[in-house]
């Protein structure tokens, strides 16, 4: 029996499925339950995640919390410079439909549109639980290779950059022409 | 060519370790010394005080406990003095007492996140790991009396929500005996650590003299050398009724007087006193707490009409002074909440301040020794 | 041949004067005429029982001349000494000369002429016979390097380098007086230095005098000064070159002229005299000392500069250990110390000519536009470390090896440290000029610079697998001792501690670099431009200009902990040089007229005086 | 000495709550003066947009740990083309207070170097905390209409 | 004429010994990751958590560079370290051992520190930068009391071998049975705590200062290199500490006891750099760090004087 390429992609699936390392950014409220679920009570280190410095070196981003307009540029900054693969959990009814904040000319509303999301966790704020539970969703997507946002984002890359844009300006006029250089 | 400068930058945050939140300090360095630093805030900013104008006074508190994450019911308290001010109203004598339960214990699980932080900060992350983990049975007993983890929307303005239950007495003592046994093995790892007092000690000092025009506040000012705290000075709540002393530098109980105070060192110690003492304040209240109704009887929730007036209400916080600024034109919905968070002062003046000739591994010990928690600079 | 070869570089020299306004043309004669000197290298190799092919051996020249001028003679031979001297300073002259061709632009015909001058000096001094050619020639160096020191413009180096050099001139004076009172007689081979007090003052005057031009501590004070203010190529030759001349000396006076008897009449200890022992303490404070100074360094020249103190200091171990494990590695540690320190001086040159800048701190980023001069720097580097893909490691292990065998137990672990501060300042180098951020957009150093970088480069390979060869070198000198050649194949070096196969260690880099390899070439990657680099999430559009390069201060940790006790240290040994600076300044100021033209005659004038004296009496 | 007895116009909201109501050319002085009477602590600076009448209200809030006492510093300025003079010399968080409300509300503080952006960045609509900037229409018109990625 | 066969062979058995020595360096980085979590009352990965992680790394789909200079970052450390091991007596067995000594090792460790530094500099990072400067500090502060000790022991044994160190501690005359290299063994074990980059001296990769210093701008099959760098580390100089003080593990003679004295051997080898580096694990997981000028006046003051201890006893020996 020989070993065609779908199996070392399986091999590669389960890898990365039982290492995923978290960007350390706390990127709004939730970040307050990411301390009980690192530690004893939860312990997510049990699935071998833990959470890293910089993006180069992380696999998962956790989106936590509501995005304020600012907070967004730098997480676009960070979700691109992670490495392919990457899966980014939406944390929170805010990264939803803007949750408590559905009104604030702050922060954005739906965290999709601007990045890919491969899962949501609702609630404000998610109990630990949850957390652990999205976590164990994303693993399971991811082995059976459903965990495809960063290949939407590569693909949409013309369309989630004209989103970031406008959300950057504030205004949905005057977004400059996606320029050929832009695109990879 | 670029243009040659001796300085190099930094970012410490926001997508740093050593950040304390969402926020970012961005510090130009020169061999291995700060030699300036800026306070970059504003990733949070959601634009509370312009959501709160929009939203009628019952409304707002669930959203207020969102301004301080790590210790959320200092803000409902504090949004709810206010309305009581302005209403008029004084609130049953449990509820004073529970209210002191309530924000004792968010005290303590603020200190224990923050010194577990700064022990963190410099390596200890076996401390940071145990504060956390004990931290959520303190939490579990919020979810007990409250029903929430985090924002536990339990303070209102009237009172509190709802009575405790029957079994909080036995829960909490429970709880409080074992983080007083827990309390020596912090002690050993991060406080009467040979290396830890190295690194802490005569590191990031405010000056005494500056403190209080600096705008310093709550434990800080305390590791200082004031012996001043919004708990005896304004008593809310039922502080008045409670016997306790607030430790202040060099009144440092069991730990050495090592420095001239007002560095992380110290910091660190008042903040593990300080927790010694809310395990106290916590038992005194449950012991002397009244039976009785926790909650006025109010008017309709949506029809509120606060008369017209400005209030200005201060609670002492785990991070220092926190106040909100009122003003309500007798109408539906507050004119303006401005809000007053300790690190307002603390994030950005203080620690740009005091960062200058900083050895870069100190930086970050320092501002999380500062207790800087972003929410509250940007709202 | 050896008197024409003389003659040749004098003439040269001032035709070289004519030819200032044509730089070129002056550097390529001056070029080509360098090459003489390695000529008679080639040629004399057969004598010292290397095997070269004889198309190599393109003038004959004879291995002793004598040169009658009226009263004295010139007394010229070859020894297995001066042969590996020569070799070494043969073989980096022409290279210097061929990087100078594009690099020296200002009064190029004094340049060259002084140069060529030095390299006459320094033929003279390696052939001499008897004392009075051996200082003659080293007069005529030393002056020739005063002439190269004056065109920095740079007071301090000028007096310090004057100082220092009449001092050395003084000492060495008197060192031969003595021993020609003594014995009655100028020539090496004939004196007998009877093992007495006063013949080991005259040793130690004369080691002590050789010890200026090695740069070994306290007698370095002029180096930093005179490497970090002169033209490249010249302090290439130098640091590389001219600072072996001292420990040839000390080499020629403390072991073929005094001999061990003379040495160990002050006593021995652990059979190494005390004399050598104190030699090599003197070496190990040299190499510790000048490391951490190094260290300490922004300007390029002057890191350099201490670091080539630091690695001179070894060779003074080795020369003071004195057994022939220890001799072989200061030879060796001597051959390495001249290519990888031209390399790096002229590597920094390179920097210097295409950007302008010597402050490390004011570099960054060079190593992806000049990555040929990057790549022979970094060789150097590892040389310097003594990083076992170089032939560095070879020197500086022989030399631990010798420690080890004498047990000495605290010479031994300065020696290490200071190795591993090399690493410090090497890093120093390789990260403030070449790596971080880039800075500059430049292009590659000049076609000739990098011929001239990466032929000096090659010894430090072929001596990396021939290790054996420098031993080979090693025996007729040790042989004319009387000590027993350290038992060597071309790969394997055996001493009576421990072993060193560089073939293992080649083919087992080789082998792990294939391992290596295979595991990174197994997934593709992109190069991404410096911009998209780790900010903290900070996106770099939204600032200005950050400022990425921490090269500033960079050692400032290890600065704050040993600058109190280097400041005073050195501070009040400076202030006594200086005062004596002082003195001797006034002095030279009046014959400071800073043109170069002049400088060369007050030059010629000297020697004119100093043959015609000679001559007379 | 206390408030009421610096200032006699002062008036007492309640127990320890000062408000003196003054114009914005007294503001330095009053404060000066607060701060060598034992007012050590300024807590925070605060603006209110009084739409109907056309001003904003500055309130300089002060604290006296010796007398346990807190003043209210209220001026009203017009809520176009006024400004008021920067009193970071005085306390250094006022430098911090008036860069928010700068952005905030657009007030000018003449003589404050670090007026800029703050909290937000690259907003380019009126300060978003006037009264007359409407957040629920800005937002339905905003992030509401910014369409989703469409997957072909 | 080389004997081609015994060449293959020796090549075999070195292959197989630098995959054993990977894996039980992947290992370490599980069971590190398992004792740090038990010892802050959690879970903890499971132990292979190691292997998975280093598969993970190789298996990321893109991977950045900053050019080649970055690149030999993930060449140099893997071939040094590797090239390390070889040189190193396992167990008693030696590889190329016999063929350079404990001076060539020492300098052979800076190869995969030296390139590991220049690509953390061609990333053009000041974290990186100062990260490097911060290892090069602790490099130079733990190798003054370490050289002191090995020095010491080069001039009791007489040789400056470490296959003749191993060799002249075989019946079980280790050297830590030794008063004065009990001493010596303490202050290597602190030096070795510098070396394996655990606290109070992991202030090169100090997250909350720096952000993982050296290492911010390697992702990927960079970072993955840099793992395995890192866990051959463990095993190398573990295994040094071993070999230095512990005899090698060795307990059994080959030549008396075959092939089982090579299984006992090993097993023996193996549970004492387990033992060792599960003491690091212990001093790591209860100190904060160090700042770098306190480290390196730890190292200069504290543990160089109990070494200078060690070599003027050993003088005196030698002296008479």
């Amino acid at each position: 029996m020989t070993l065609n390429h779908d199996d070392w992609g399986k091999v590669a699936r389960m890898m990365s499925k039982r290492s995923l390392w978290m960007v350390h950014f706390c990127t709004g409220c939730g970040a307050m339950e990411m301390p009980p679920v690192m530690t004893s009570r939860y312990d997510m280190e049990r699935f071998g995640m833990h959470a890293m410095a910089t993006p180069r070196q992380a696999d998962v981003f956790l989106v936590t919390g509501y995005l304020a307009v600012k907070t967004l540029k730098r997480v676009v900054q960070v979700y691109e410079q992670m490495r392919d693969p990457k899966y980014v959990i939406g944390f929170g009814s805010c990264t939803i439909n803007g949750g408590m904040y559905w009104d604030s000319y702050n922060t954005i509303k739906d965290l999709s549109k601007y990045i890919p999301v491969d899962v949501y966790i609702a609630g404000c704020m998610p109990r630990p639980e949850a957390i652990i539970d999205s976590f164990l969703k994303l693993m399971d997507m991811i082995d059976k290779g459903e965990a495809i946002g960063w290949k939407k984002y590569h693909k949409y890359y013309d369309q989630y950059k004209k989103n970031q844009r406008m959300a950057y300006a504030y205004r949905l006029d005057e977004v400059e022409d996606i320029k050929e250089d832009d695109a990879k | 060519m670029k243009p040659i400068e001796k300085e190099y930058e930094l970012f410490i945050g926001p997508n740093h370790p050593g950040a304390t939140g969402n926020m970012s300090y961005h510090i130009w360095v020169e061999g291995d010394k700060v030699k300036k630093a800026e306070t970059r805030v504003g990733y949070l900013h959601r634009g509370f005080e312009k959501l709160m104008e929009k939203r009628i006074w019952m409304q707002n508190v669930p959203l207020v406990c969102r301004i301080c994450v790590p210790e959320p019911d200092v803000n409902e308290a504090s949004y709810s003095m206010a309305v009581e001010d302005l209403m008029g109203w004084e609130i049953p004598e449990r509820a004073k007492y529970i209210r002191t339960i309530i924000l004792e214990m968010a005290r303590i699980s603020a200190h224990l996140l923050t010194v577990g932080g700064i022990a963190a900060s410099l390596g200890i992350y076996t401390a940071a790991q145990w504060g956390v983990g004990d931290r959520d049975y303190l939490l579990d007993v919020f979810e007990q009396i409250t029903g929430a983890r985090v924002y536990h929307i339990y303070i209102w303005p009237g009172g509190v929500r709802w009575d405790v239950p029957k079994n909080t007495k036995e829960l909490l003592t429970k709880v409080l005996d074992y983080l007083e046994k827990r309390m020596p093995l912090y002690e050993d790892l991060i406080i009467k650590n040979k290396v830890f007092i190295r690194r802490a000690a005569d590191v990031g000092v405010i000056p005494k003299d500056k403190a209080i025009e600096w705008g310093v506040t709550g434990p800080n000012l305390r590791a200082a050398g004031y012996q001043l705290d919004f708990r005896k000075l304004e008593p809310y709540a039922a502080y008045d009724k409670i016997d306790f002393e607030v430790p202040y530098y060099p009144k440092l109980g069991e730990y050495e007087v090592l420095s001239d105070g007002s560095d992380i060192y110290t910091r660190t110690a008042i903040r593990m006193l300080e927790m010694q003492q809310s395990i106290n304040i916590i038992r005194q209240a449950l012991k002397d707490m009244p039976e009785g109704d926790v909650l006025l009887k109010h008017p309709q929730w949506f029809a509120w009409k606060v008369p017209a007036g400005y209030s200005y209400v201060r609670v002492e916080s785990s991070k220092g002074e926190f106040g909100y600024f009122v003003v309500s034109d007798g109408g539906k919905k507050p004119v303006r909440v401005h809000v007053r968070g300790p690190s307002y002062t603390h994030g950005i003046n203080v620690m740009e301040t005091i960062a200058k000739g900083l050895n870069v591994a100190d930086f970050a010990p320092t501002a999380i020794s500062l207790d800087v928690c972003p929410p509250d600079i940007e709202r | 041949m050896i008197v024409e070869v003389l003659a040749i570089l004098l003439g040269t020299a001032f035709l070289m004067l004519a030819l200032n306004k044509f730089p070129k043309i002056a550097g390529t004669i001056a070029f080509f005429v360098s090459l003489l000197p390695f000529l008679a290298v080639l040629s004399w190799a057969g004598q010292m029982g290397i095997n070269i092919p004889s198309y190599l051996n393109l003038l004959h020249f004879e291995s002793m001349a004598t040169y009658n001028l009226g009263a004295g003679s010139l007394l010229l031979e070859i020894t297995p000494l001066g042969w590996f001297f020569l070799l070494l300073l043969a073989s980096l002259f022409p290279m210097v000369m061929l990087y100078s061709v594009s690099f020296v632009r200002e009064n190029a015909g004094g340049f060259y002429a002084a140069m060529l001058m030095t390299m006459l000096g320094t033929f003279g001094i390696i052939l001499a016979k008897d004392m009075l050619t051996f200082f003659l020639f080293w007069e005529i160096m030393s002056w020739s390097i005063f002439a190269l020191v004056l065109r920095g413009h740079d007071r301090r180096a000028i007096v310090s380098y004057l100082a220092f050099g009449s001092m050395s001139a003084m000492l060495i004076l008197f060192g031969f007086m003595i021993l020609y009172y003594d014995t009655d007689t100028l020539l090496f081979a004939h004196m007998h230095l009877a093992p007495t007090r006063l013949n080991l003052v005259a040793l130690s005057m004369i080691v002590a005098g050789f010890a200026v031009k090695g740069a070994l501590m306290p007698m370095h004070v002029w180096a930093p000064h005179a490497y970090s203010k002169s033209e490249e190529p010249f302090v290439a030759f130098l640091s590389g070159g001219l600072s072996k001349l001292g420990y040839f000396g000390m080499m020629l006076f403390m072991y073929s002229v005094a001999g061990m008897g003379l040495l160990a009449s002050w006593g021995t200890f652990r059979d190494v005299s005390w004399f050598g022992y104190s030699l090599a303490v003197v070496g190990a404070f040299t190499a510790f000392a000048g490391t951490i100074l190094a260290v300490m360094q922004d300007d390029l020249r002057k890191l350099l500069a201490y670091s080539s103190i630091g690695q001179l200091g070894y060779i003074a171990i080795g020369m003071g250990i004195g057994t022939p494990l220890a001799i072989t590695g200061a030879l060796f540690q001597a051959l390495n110390h001249t290519f990888f320190k031209a390399v790096l001086f002229l590597a920094a040159g390179a920097v210097y000519y295409r950007t302008g800048k010597w402050k490390i701190s004011e570099l960054g980023g060079l190593g992806y536009r000049m990555p040929f001069t990057f790549l022979a720097s970094l060789f150097a580097i590892f040389a310097l470390a003594g990083i076992p893909i170089t032939s560095g490691f070879a020197a500086k292990w022989l030399l631990y090896e010798a420690a080890i065998e004498k047990k000495f137990l605290f010479v031994t672990p300065i020696m290490l440290i200071a190795g591993v501060g090399a690493f410090l300042y090497a890093y120093k180098i390789l990260y403030g000029v070449f790596l971080g951020e880039p800075r500059y957009d430049v292009k590659e150093a000049p076609l000739g610079q990098l011929v001239a970088m990466w032929i000096l480069v090659l010894p430090l390979v072929i001596f990396l697998v021939f290790p054996g060869w420098v031993a080979d070198m090693a025996a007729p000198i040790l042989k004319e001792y009387g000590m027993q050649a350290i038992p060597h194949t071309p790969f394997v070096i055996t001493t009576s501690l421990g072993v060193y196969n560089t073939l293992a260690v080649i083919f087992g880099i080789i082998g792990t670099l294939l391992l290596a390899l295979v595991l990174y070439k197994w997934k593709p990657q992109e190069v991404v431009p410096h911009e998209d680099n780790y900010l903290a999430g900070e996106p770099p559009e939204l600032y200005e200009n950050i400022s990425m390069h921490a090269a500033y201060k960079y050692y400032e940790p290890f600065e704050e902990v040993f600058l109190p006790y280097f400041r005073s240290g050195a501070e009040k040994l400076w202030e006594v040089v200086l005062y004596a600076g002082e003195i001797l300044g006034t002095g030279a100021r009046k014959i400071y007229t800073g043109m170069v033209e002049d400088y060369t005659m007050y030059i010629l004038l000297f020697f004119i005086i100093l043959i015609g004296w000679w001559l007379l009496w | 000495m206390m408030a009421k007895e610096l200032f006699p116009e002062a008036q007492e909201l309640r127990k320890g709550r000062i408000r003196i109501e003054t114009i914005k050319d007294k503001v330095t002085e009053i404060i000066k003066k607060l701060k060598e009477n034992g007012y050590g602590h300024f807590v925070m600076l605060s603006c209110v947009d009084w739409i109907k009448e056309g001003k904003f209200e500055l309130v300089y809030q002060m604290w006296s740990y010796e007398y346990r006492e807190h003043v209210m510093i209220s001026i009203k300025i017009a809520r176009e083309g006024d400004s008021m003079v920067t009193l970071r010399d005085l306390f250094p968080q006022i430098e911090t207070y008036e860069r928010e409300i700068h952005e905030m509300f657009g007030v000018n503080f003449v003589g404050n170097p670090r007026l800029g952006e703050f909290i937000l960045e690259g907003w380019p609509h009126m300060p978003p905390m006037r009264k007359d900037f409407d957040t629920e229409k800005f937002v339905k018109e905003l992030y509401y209409k910014i369409p989703e990625v469409k997957e072909e | 004429m080389v004997d081609f066969f015994a060449l293959g062979e020796q090549i075999l058995v070195m292959a197989f010994l630098v995959t054993l020595g990977y894996a039980i360096g992947m290992f370490f980085n599980g069971f590190a990751r398992k004792i740090t979590a038990r010892i802050h009352n959690r879970v903890g990965p499971p132990i292979y958590q190691g292997y998975i992680d280093v598969f993970k790394l190789f298996g990321k789909k893109t991977n950045i560079s900053h050019g080649w200079i970055f690149d030999l970052a993930a060449l140099f450390s893997i071939a040094g370290i590797t090239l390390v091991f070889l040189f190193l007596p396992v167990a008693g067995f030696s590889m190329l051992s016999t063929d350079g000594d404990l001076f060539l090792i020492l300098y052979l460790l800076a190869i995969p520190a030296l390139g590991f530094a220049l690509g953390a500099g061609a990333s053009g990072n000041p974290n990186a930068a100062v990260g490097i400067m911060r290892a090069l500090m602790t490099m130079l502060a733990y190798e003054l009391p370490l050289v002191m000790v090995i020095v010491a022991m080069m001039v009791h044994y007489n040789t400056t071998s470490l296959a003749g160190i191993v060799a002249a501690q075989s019946n079980m005359h280790w050297a830590i049975f030794l008063p004065v290299f009990l001493i010596g063994a303490i202050v290597a074990d602190m030096a070795l705590q510098g070396m394996l980059m655990e606290k109070p001296f992991d202030i090169p990769i100090a997250p909350h200062e720096i952000a993982t210093g050296p290492m911010v701008e390697f992702g990927g099959k960079h970072l993955g290199a840099l793992m395995l760098y890192k866990m051959m580390g463990i095993v190398v100089e573990t295994t040094l500490f071993v070999d230095l003080f512990l005899g090698g593990g060795v307990i059994l003679s080959v030549a008396q006891y075959g092939w089982l004295a090579y299984v006992v051997n090993f097993l023996v080898w193996f549970g004492l750099i387990t033992f060792v580096f599960f003491l690091a694990l212990l001093i790591n997981a209860v100190f904060p760090r160090f700042r770098i000028e306190q480290a390196l006046k730890f190292y200069w003051k504290y543990d160089a004087l109990v070494a200078l201890l060690i070599l003027i006893w050993i003088f005196v020996e030698v002296s008479t």
